[in-house]
């Protein structure tokens, strides 16, 4: 398949519930079930589609993702032939949410710019906080299937699914079967207990299309968004879809969600549907040796990355690269992020530690699953329980 | 920029003492450690050292080899016009170029030599585990002035005859060369590794080939000349992990040996990394049922058995109830549920079906060719 | 992800009638139109035709090849697990393994197309100048059904007897092929471009293989035996400019057709690019006494006297009061002062000398080899 | 040579004169001599020292640098082993050379992590707006034979050739043969026809003196950049030297000295000393044909990238990739940016056309070899006179 597709990655999303994990990096690149981080999931997708380019829309230095994304050469993006990744940080664009300032016109431009320049024939919209893994190939046949000039990605789920306040919408469907979309609703008005289809901001659209909101947007200074482009097609009545995903999803809306993602990986139907499902899941892979598990070592229903050396106990826990865990360590139902050290003497459960934080002998540490205890990065934990923050 | 450098990698042995593991790879295609192949070890010690031209000579089941290789981007070497270069036989006006011995192997490359045009040709052999500053050695030669250096590496006195060993004089110059001697007079063995002077080699080989005079070895030919010519040739001792895994036993000993966590390789070393090339995988899946003790695994291993003081390669899957002992499992292999393993090399790809027992010992120890089948429907071979 | 079709790119010969253009470098990597190799015209063709997976299969001095190609980055191909490939002779437990024709170059490497397990395997040639879409063909020989479809241009009439003729029915089978004939029953030339459906291909090598039957060329003896077993072999034409550079006067005559702006192929056309790989170098520099007319001349040159109707490619110097007419000058060469050169071919890296006349004609066009240098102290060559 | 250095490159430079060309570019984007833009003559640099990764901090999104140095790959700076260009948009940062904001904390936590990370002994800090070749390798030797701590690059210029209001400032010298370093003064304030040591605003440190620096700052709310380096150094009293660079250099602080930058390389003598005198510098080549000079063609002293179709007469000017030139067009004392097309009948003498500017027939512009008109990106110049602004 030659280049088709255009894709457009919005990732200023809502992260203030996801602190302080959220500190210092965008939502997208949030470390995931041991080796990745959000943006690989979208990221595999536009690989696996063979996309050749993509742009992304961040608020803030995006530092922590560029270091991650680099040339995006692991994810088939980096061709010296109309390939690339093209970064565009949108400084006001997050202040314009809440409706007090003007966007910026380069906010436009780029948006057109590079859609007019790609030689592609749609253009995809994803975002990273609705973890999934995208078949966008099955997603485009679909599209053409129906003749359709915006498809927009969906998975029917409970209302109780999502937080209360959620930012994420509904679709509302003519009928299943049809997928015909009529509107789009705001999730946090409906009721607990209903069966929705949520708008996974996952989206295909013809180029025309998207230039013609594009203006429209321009003109009215509105946001470049998915929820934005289905007002417009229905106002337009032109043909919209819903096209209905499957598979594992995870809306990472706060923390108590994110921890829930990655213990939901410990089921193996659940890591299977999302690794295994549809197409394989890329990320950057670091130079490693393996892993050592010494004589000591107790592990029950645990993930590990390379890297790690684990005298301890390790149950129901996630584990990235370069961690420690001493002898009669005591990790419980945990996120263990990379270049942290526990060591001996300690119990830990309900716990995420952000990277590189230190865990003394004696500390103990217990949160609940609904409410885990979060270290920040570079934090380091001592045995009478003070932590001091990284 | 000017290349001072080039290290040529004779990569194109067979290896035929590690049998079926060689059958359709390279030697220094074999894989390591759980996390490398062999070469990587000769590769990472040509980035740590510094070097960054360097041309790997291969010509025996190059395929995986060379994919491995690349352009040397693992290694870091992909820089600056230099980079992993992969050299296999060739036709010219001259005729076919297979390579008929080591020295004959760099003659047959002189061009891509002589484009680096260097002033040191480091050569080195791509089946060693070992960790080695090569800018070290290079500079004792620059600093003796000599027209050659040879890594050389204590060996007990006993078994210095299974070696070629060199005899030097008070001042480390080598004066005398045996090759597995009866009664050897030094204990300090050649570890294939040479630092030449370009200029000079370059003279020896080309004029060899003007004579007709055979200049195929470095051991048997070059080496012998450079003595006869009375060439300041020097001998520097390298300390430290040095280990030849060209057998199945000592692949599996170098393997068991690799598992401690204060080996003197010390994997961990941030300061003198081995690379190697990373594939796309999961994360390693340790269920309910596993046990895994003093043990390395690498990312993509599914574990639902025991795994006791074995290595266990990326994506290797262990079923329900079996048991995993003092053995090396290389990538992508399957072993299924029940399923009793000891003693034992399995290849990569390789599938133990359900209730297979595979157990060899010290002296004969297992082994499971690339892709084979194990019990289930198919016959042990 | 699965690989539907693998593009097998035949760059091995020698290209002998080129003489000494080729005697240190393979045909396909010749230098061609200022900025480009001959083989980038058939790597481009498979980027823009969607291929990601390209062997480029080279046996004769293949190191400037190698280098040029490298992993492909240069034509995009570098993705999805997929890229460029180089294929060189090695060993085997089988033994070496040179390729002795077309075919058998592909048989050889037959370990590299399975582990990619196409559908079609592409044959192409890496000498010829022309922009063509694989993809198309390859529409065509799925909508046909066909186990082997071959490419085919129409000549005129009076040169069919030069080359491989095929001879079709109404619906564009392949009934009979003619090499060279006397008498031609159709103009329809084949390009050397064949898709072969590769499960029926690989039945046919590997058979030939054990019962000892020679299987060695596509045009020789592979598609001779699909006619004789009634394979559904179709033609597809070609309709566009496709140009065979081997000979001194093809090459120049194809160079010179370039030159001119309304050119068939259209090299400035942004939807089927010919990529290269790039150097690095600074702007092209025409000094106060440069008059350049009708000619492409390329990043890096520096020009203080006349240029008209030639090509230079990048890195080029043309001192002042030199004349440069009618020619092609390949990459790097130095042209001194008052220098006259006239319907000529200058290699890479050449030197011309102060106050030289170089001048060839339309029969005999004037050729410096690679590196070669001429006039000043110099004896011409 | 092993990786020795920890490059910083200060982007933050003054752009204000250089308007409109840094409307939407850093100064460090702005395209040079046909083929390159200002980066690359630091970024070559460092390839020539070998350097293994970098760290940039601009302000602003820096889309059009990143676009250009993508992986860092043309510099050999994407080494999988310890290499890469490391991004830092300082939002903030240039608000604060205006003194009445405070530096966001991660501005030193960036520059910290950056230099204690690397393996480098030395710390390198360069900028982009001095144009020069800086050979690294040797500025390198000279501060070790010094046993300095600190040696900072100058040229002996006029004061003439900066201009009234320059923001860079000069070395004072105890004595020109030792170099040791005595004082740093604001250029500005001195009189014309002065001779004097241009601080080049290029510098090498040691890593320890570095981060004592660094810590410093942080307490302070201090800039990180040379002169404040300097005023350190000589407050501690430790070894402080100059090291004279005595290739082509040139400020480029605004529109004038932009042009003639570029005007300089039509010189032979200037073009060799900054392109061969060191090392080669290095750009991101992109795939592209020779450019054709057609019958009508009359070319005098002028430099072309590749693309080009020439029909018309250029004198003594620079010509950008991809640039159409018709017949009877006239281009003298110019310089043409990229995608520019120049219609038949034409006039253009002391111009800077921006990328892809629309030169319609008939159009005549001239400015003066000190006050060049300069037309934006996109813009389109009729024949009456008219602009319109792209």
């Amino acid at each position: 398949m030659r280049n088709k597709i255009a894709p457009i990655l919005n990732l200023v999303e809502f992260e203030d519930k996801l602190k302080p994990l959220t500190n210092r990096r965008p939502v997208a690149s949030l470390p995931f079930a041991c080796r990745y981080r959000l943006i690989d999931f979208p990221f595999s997708s536009l690989y696996n589609a063979e996309a050749e380019s993509a742009a992304l829309f961040i608020s803030g230095s995006g530092h922590s993702l560029y270091d991650h994304i680099r040339s995006g050469s692991v994810w088939g993006l980096d061709s010296l032939v109309g390939g690339g990744v093209f970064t565009h940080s949108q400084v006001k664009l997050k202040s314009s949410r809440s409706g007090d300032t003007k966007h910026d016109p380069f906010y436009y431009e780029d948006h057109y710019n590079y859609v007019t320049k790609s030689k592609a024939d749609y253009v995809v919209m994803m975002g990273s906080s609705l973890l999934s893994n995208i078949q966008i190939k099955s997603l485009m046949q679909f599209h053409n299937d129906k003749n359709s000039e915006v498809t927009v990605v969906y998975k029917k789920v409970l209302r109780s699914e999502l937080i209360k306040d959620t930012v994420h919408s509904a679709l509302i469907l003519n009928n299943e079967n049809s997928g015909a979309v009529e509107a789009v609703k705001d999730i946090a008005t409906m009721d607990n207990g209903e069966s929705l289809y949520l708008n996974m901001e996952t989206m295909i659209i013809e180029k025309k299309t998207f230039l013609d909101y594009l203006q429209k947007a321009r003109t009215d200074d509105m946001d470049i968004n998915v929820d934005n482009f289905i007002q417009y097609t229905l106002e337009m009545e032109r043909p919209i879809y819903g096209y209905e995903y499957t598979g594992y999803l995870k809306a990472i809306e706060d923390i108590k969600s994110y921890y829930d993602a990655n213990m939901d990986m410990l089921d193996e139907d659940n890591f299977n549907a999302l690794f295994y499902r549809a197409d394989p899941v890329r990320t950057r892979s670091k130079n490693s040796a393996p892993t050592y598990y010494g004589e000591t070592a107790v592990i029950e229903n645990a993930q590990f990355a390379n890297d790690c050396e684990i005298f301890g106990t390790v149950k129901n826990s996630l584990v990235f690269r370069k961690v420690t865990v001493g002898e009669n360590a005591h990790i419980e139902s945990s996120i263990i992020m990379q270049d942290s050290v526990i060591e001996e003497d300690t119990y830990l459960k309900h716990v995420i530690l952000d990277k590189h934080v230190y865990v003394k002998k004696g500390a103990r540490l217990e949160g609940t699953p609904d409410n885990p205890i979060v270290i920040s990065k570079n934090g380091v934990v001592y045995a009478k329980g003070e932590i001091e923050k990284g | 920029m000017k290349t001072e450098t080039v290290a040529m990698i004779l990569a194109g042995g067979q290896g035929s003492r590690l049998g079926k593991l060689t059958k359709q790879i390279a030697k220094p295609a074999v894989p390591f450690g759980g996390n490398y192949r062999i070469i990587d070890f000769a590769l990472s010690n040509c980035a740590n050292s510094g070097f960054n031209d360097v041309a790997v000579v291969t010509q025996y089941q190059p395929l995986v080899l060379n994919r491995h290789v690349g352009n040397g981007s693992s290694w870091g070497l992909n820089r600056h016009n230099g980079g992993a270069t992969i050299l296999q036989p060739y036709s010219s006006v001259d005729g076919e170029k297979f390579f008929k011995g080591t020295a004959h192997a760099v003659y047959q490359n002189i061009d891509y030599i002589n484009q680096k045009n260097p002033e040191y040709v480091v050569i080195l052999s791509g089946d060693h585990i070992y960790k080695m500053d090569y800018e070290k050695m290079l500079d004792y030669h620059k600093k003796q002035g000599a027209s050659l250096t040879v890594g050389v590496i204590p060996v007990p006195w006993e078994e210095a005859s299974r070696f070629g060993v060199m005899n030097t004089d008070k001042t480390d110059r080598i004066i005398e060369f045996q090759e597995k001697p009866e009664n050897p007079k030094s204990n300090l063995a050649s570890m294939g590794i040479y630092i030449f002077t370009w200029a000079r080699l370059k003279q020896y080989l080309s004029d060899s080939q003007s004579k007709s005079r055979h200049m195929d070895d470095f051991g048997h030919d070059v080496l012998p000349a450079y003595l006869r010519n009375s060439e300041s040739i020097f001998a520097y001792s390298f300390e430290g992990y040095w280990k030849d895994v060209g057998t199945i036993e000592s692949l599996w000993s170098a393997n068991m040996e690799f598992i401690d966590p204060n080996h003197e390789l010390n994997i961990r070393d941030r300061d003198w990394r081995v690379y190697s090339k990373n594939p796309n995988t999961t994360p390693q899946f340790l269920t309910e049922t596993a046990r895994v003790e003093n043990s390395m695994i690498t990312d993509g291993c599914y574990i639902a058995g025991e795994v006791n003081h074995s290595i266990l390669s990326h994506n290797v899957k262990v079923g329900k109830n079996s048991v995993v002992k003092d053995s090396f499992i290389m990538p992508n292999a399957v072993i299924g549920e029940n399923v009793t393993i000891e003693k034992a090399i399995v290849g990569e790809g390789a599938r133990i079906y359900d209730d297979t027992e595979l157990i060899g010992t010290e002296k004969e120890i297992a082994v499971v060719g690339y892709g084979e089948e194990v019990g289930g429907y198919s016959d042990e071979k």
